[in-house]
């Protein structure tokens, strides 16, 4: 957080630099199923962030040592690529990334049954291809949908979104000049349903009184965002099982040669009704 | 931290416990373990100090050299945080670099120092856009039994406020003490089975669904949070650890001194 | 690349296919699948690329900076390529610093830009032996269904194309087009059975015998070559690729524009 | 080793900067179990050197293909923490440490009796919290104190001192400043009982009839630090047996919940008589 | 590549600034089993080039995970020891020597007869001791003969040797000064007696005509360096089987003490009549 | 170095005729084997060697560079000694980054050149404080059959003696020769059932209890020792060495001339 800077993000009517108020989410765009290889895709754009996310399993866990007799484990790997940022990034992950992938591997594991798949491993991967802060969030967003189109058993899907301060007020879901000049930063992650909060990270500087805002706001969020999860997953299964003539490309994919038995990829499976 | 297998029993022994009200050494729910805090134990370092909270123990040390300001923060002193988890301090510790628990916890630590804005750093610039001071703060893990992240904050804290500037050795005039602006005290709570616990012990970390680290400044207000473990918290339970990190941050703000 | 093991199965209907002068996707031998191209998909890069051949998918950016050139061409600027075979991409590829094959495969893509001089790198010096445009152009495979050759260096040049050299930002007057001398093209072959097949899939990549690679520049020139893969080629086999790049990459560049 | 520098570190008395006699030790203090994790721990101060040494083990080795099926293998790790010495190093072994901790594993290997453990490792972790000169040979010290507080079988403890040159003459246990303007450095360890030498290294400039010299100090001086160390086990064997109530902290290990069939700590082990 | 240098490196007699003709090749000298310990050897002189390669194999192949259970794999380290070139090169791989250890390892594995022993690995060590221009041909030229001289069974030996283009000219075999100030290099691997090519790379500018003519050049020159190594056999075999009293220390390897039944080292063994 | 399990045979054969006062060559207890020096075998390095004792083979290279001096020793040139354990030199040595064999090696090698002060570091500094003649002394092992520590001192003394600064290719003068001081020899015993035996070979090195190297310079002084493996010597034992070290070392300096 740069602390308190004397730039001014919020206008006299409390209108952002953007154009958004105070409450505002930046504008969010979701694909589902995106990619060939992975066993579950998605894609999400969050104002000027661009963010891929490709599941892969369940499948063998290595090394093996890592193995759980009783569950799955998750493995999220959260990277930045080179270009994604002004100054180039040196591909390999920093320390930034490493917490971030592990707070976000935490979060996913409690969505995930993942009791159904002992000694096994559910690889998600987020690739961030352009940032304008919050990526972690997009990228926990991006993920919670390529898992459902993996076609995992989850509680639910999880949203995610950062609140943040500027100018002394409590904004939603900054974006990267705001959060460069800002006071303080919130992401949180939960499931809208049961209010469980997954992940939440906070910097800078909050009162009491202004958390217990921010909160109200990113709950409210993150119930926005679900729905855009939600109505990705939708189109995605009407392409998938054929409903759908407008993206032909988009088949559901080719079964091994040498499976000729194997069931259709199953449709995301959710706890919740649909 | 390291998440070895622990016992069946063992986890229904705690779970048993927690639901009639009780903790596993008999603490009350928001109540601390023993904290000592030693410094300047290390002669080599500008400061240094010793903290145990139980039987976790760590050891912090700051060390300062001359160098170059980051170029968007041209006239203020740099400052870096590293946590090491040595194998001495655990069975389940290994050589190596950090890995992903220790790179949490050294970012978690350097949050709450960073935020509040705990050392004025810019009255550690030397000569704006070429010389400051870098601070670098390391902290080593001796022995682990829980709630790493108070007590390598804790120690960090201290051992930050005990630091002389050495500015003779530089050629930079007088030394002079660490210039200190407030004094961030983080307190960490875990839930198991619904139940929020203070200053987890190892056993109770192992049995944890979730964690949540609140770093509080002088004034009550909030610096820095880290929720961590595979489970969830609630909205309230959070609310709850808040007003808890409040109370007991300003209790244990006077041990710092 | 990654060379997992194929079903016998597969590979027999392949060779059988093969054999009968067909493909499994029923292509002509040098036939290339669907290619899509899209620039500046990235705006924090100086140019960037979206490129699929089929399904296989790689997305390049271009970032420049400011630095030092080579003591050996003090007035020319730099290029460095490097590609990435992230795990997202295929359930064979891991995390982890470049293997022999991202090695390979950079380097393979880096000499057809050089070898061609595509980018006047002495139009990218500032102040010969001191400042020079450094050129990072970065590949990462987001989907991988063979001949990662032929996409990335597809997905390289048109991303360099499309740069603009950010000079304002730097100082240096106003920023203008990457200078840019000519477009080589890369066409790869395999050989299976001693029929050669264009741009293969992964699955005929994974019962070839032999792969060429032949980068030829608007002249139909030779600028790079490479073989692959633990197979012989004749010397006629090369020949009959090194013609077919010729003519296929004259119509692949004009899809670069 | 400096060389031959002109400053004078040995007045015509014959007494050294810090006010020694040429054949004399550094004040030395040694406390055994001090961490509570370590199966076995020890603290040592020589003068200002202050090292912590714990003890994990016998235990399984990892990695695998380092398992001896006739014996324990040995593997100590000595590190100097990054604010032990006046400019800040940075975390992680160097070729120094590394060659520090090869020796010192050999030399414990021998006294340990590794073959009533095949199969398994005995991890010896030595940090060095403050340097002062003579550090390997205070680690060595302390690890060997570590090991018999394990209660793991030993032939005997191990003391180690450095002897070393400084003004054209033999001293013992040099300090930081006379090992940097010194001219020749000695560290030896070995079993005082036997005579047996573990660990000897030595480098700048010895004439014989010097290094004789620095033996018969060094071995004198191993024996004096063997005492302190026995003292110390001493100490620590009254508490563990409730011998003594001055520090009711230091209780026996608790046993494991799921073991309770397991035997108390054997007391500090040795062949020879106490 | 250099590109369109004006230096001029052929005189107006088609002769280079090291006196050869276009298409001659550096003197080159080749002696197999030079080296006690790996199973087969071999040293290589071409020009200013000195180049060692050894053998080690069949063998237990590490890590585990990369055995094939079809065949034997073939693992080759092209290296360049830090003393080699003109500047000094960090020992350790790099880029370069990654990517033409690849390739060589492709070469050879085409040559060898990988079905004899599945699960095993075949380790072939190039170290460049010297390097002028051309070392991966000279070590590939090695590493084929150091495989016979294994007594591993081969389809046939490998020759290797690079073809330019220098003032426009193509020419044979590369120095140091004529790659530096070359415009295009063109290093070939083949079986002579096929017309098969094992290895082929290209960079810098050559016209479909020139590349022709190359690829001719190339073509006889491997026949003559293959007659080269051939010869280098010829006499191994003759000292190991004791034909030759000239060099007396070239025995045949020791029998390990414990396998006192163990055959005689095989001759290089070849498809083709000798 | 590596210890692969050597049979029980092997072990009791070589242990029965050591009983006997025997060596399994045949070899005097304090008897070399073979000793041959080739110095200038490479063209590219400032110094080089080639050293062979019996069948352990080392090619060692010293290559001369100017570069900035430590801070704390601004007028003296550089040292740095690196050894390679290659997988070409044995087939119990791997790739890969220094071990602690090589490692310890390779300061050993340092340490008896550096603490007899066999370069003049002093007359190889440029310009005090700023330029110094940087020497890296690097140490490959071709055929491993014992005593590494003699051959790559051996190896590392004759190319530090053959070396002619490059002072003209810098501009800094004419090229002149190395300027050494002295030549320091190291031999190396190794204690077997109690017997002594000088120059191991790795059949003895493998059932050797301990071992113990020692440097003297041309006045048979000690300027570096370094007792090694999981052994005990005694004090007499150590005397011996010595002893025969500074007797055989004059011996050998001889060959270097």
């Amino acid at each position: 957080m740069g602390g308190n800077s004397d730039m001014k993000l919020i206008d006299e009517n409390g209108i952002r630099t953007d154009g958004r108020k105070v409450d505002e989410l930046r504008p969010i765009k979701i694909e589902a199923g995106v990619l060939k290889n992975a066993d579950g895709s998605a894609y999400v754009e969050v104002g000027k962030n661009k963010v891929l996310a490709a599941v892969y399993g369940p499948r063998e866990c290595h090394p093996r040592h890592m193995q759980n007799p009783a569950k799955a484990i998750i493995q999220c790997r959260y990277n930045m690529i080179s270009f994604s940022v002004s100054d180039r990034k040196r591909p390999g992950p920093d320390r930034r990334s490493v917490e971030i992938s592990k707070l976000i591997s935490e979060a996913l594991d409690y969505v995930v049954f993942t009791e159904n798949y002992p000694r096994t491993s559910i690889d998600v991967y987020i690739e961030v291809l352009q940032a304008n802060a919050g990526t972690r969030c997009a990228g926990l967003t991006a993920a919670a949908v390529a898992l459902a189109d993996a076609g995992i058993p989850m509680r639910d899907i999880v949203p995610s979104v950062a609140v943040g301060k500027v100018n002394d007020t409590v904004v939603l879901d900054l974006n990267k000049e705001e959060d460069n000049y800002g006071q303080a930063d919130l992401p949180i992650a939960m499931i809208p349903r049961t209010g469980e909060v997954l992940l939440m990270q906070m910097d800078g500087h909050l009162t009491k009184a202004e958390f217990d805002l921010a909160m109200e706001m990113g709950v409210k969020a993150c119930k926005e965002i679900y729905e855009v999860q939600k109505d990705a997953l939708r189109r995605r299964y009407a392409i998938v099982n054929g409903e759908s003539e407008e993206e032909p490309m988009e088949e559901p994919k080719d079964e091994p040669m040498e499976e000729p038995m194997e069931e259709p990829k199953d449709e995301p499976e959710m706890t919740e009704e649909d | 931290m390291a998440r070895s297998v622990v016992s069946e029993i063992k986890r229904d022994h705690i779970h048993k416990l927690i639901a009639d009200g009780h903790r596993v050494d008999g603490r009350a729910w928001d109540e601390f373990r023993n904290i000592s805090i030693q410094t300047n134990v290390v002669e080599t370092a500008e400061g240094s100090s010793r903290v145990k909270i139980g039987n976790t123990e760590v050891i912090v040390g700051v060390k300062m050299t001359v160098g170059e300001p980051f170029s968007d923060t041209p006239n203020r002193g740099v400052l870096t945080t590293n946590a090491e988890l040595i194998p001495m301090a655990s069975p389940n510790f290994e050589s190596g670099p950090p890995d992903e628990n220790s790179i949490e916890l050294a970012r978690v630590v350097d949050r709450g120092i960073r935020e509040s804005q705990m050392i004025d750093l810019e009255k550690l610039c030397v000569e704006p856009g070429k010389k400051v001071w870098i601070n670098f703060v390391d902290i080593y893990v001796l022995d682990f039994d829980g709630n790493l992240f108070d007590a390598c904050s804790l120690g960090a804290v201290a051992a930050i406020k005990s630091a002389i500037v050495p500015a003779s050795a530089h050629g930079l005039g007088e030394d002079y003490p660490m210039p200190i602006t407030c004094t961030p005290i983080s307190v960490t709570a875990v839930q198991i089975e619904n139940s929020i616990l203070v200053d987890p012990s190892l056993d109770e970390e192992m049995v944890a669904a979730a964690r949540l680290t609140v770093t509080t400044d002088d004034n009550g207000d909030l610096r820095a949070m880290q929720k961590g473990l595979r489970g969830a918290l609630t909205v309230e339970q959070i609310k709850t650890i808040i007003d808890t990190s409040r109370r007991l941050g300003s209790e244990i703000r006077k041990l710092v001194g």
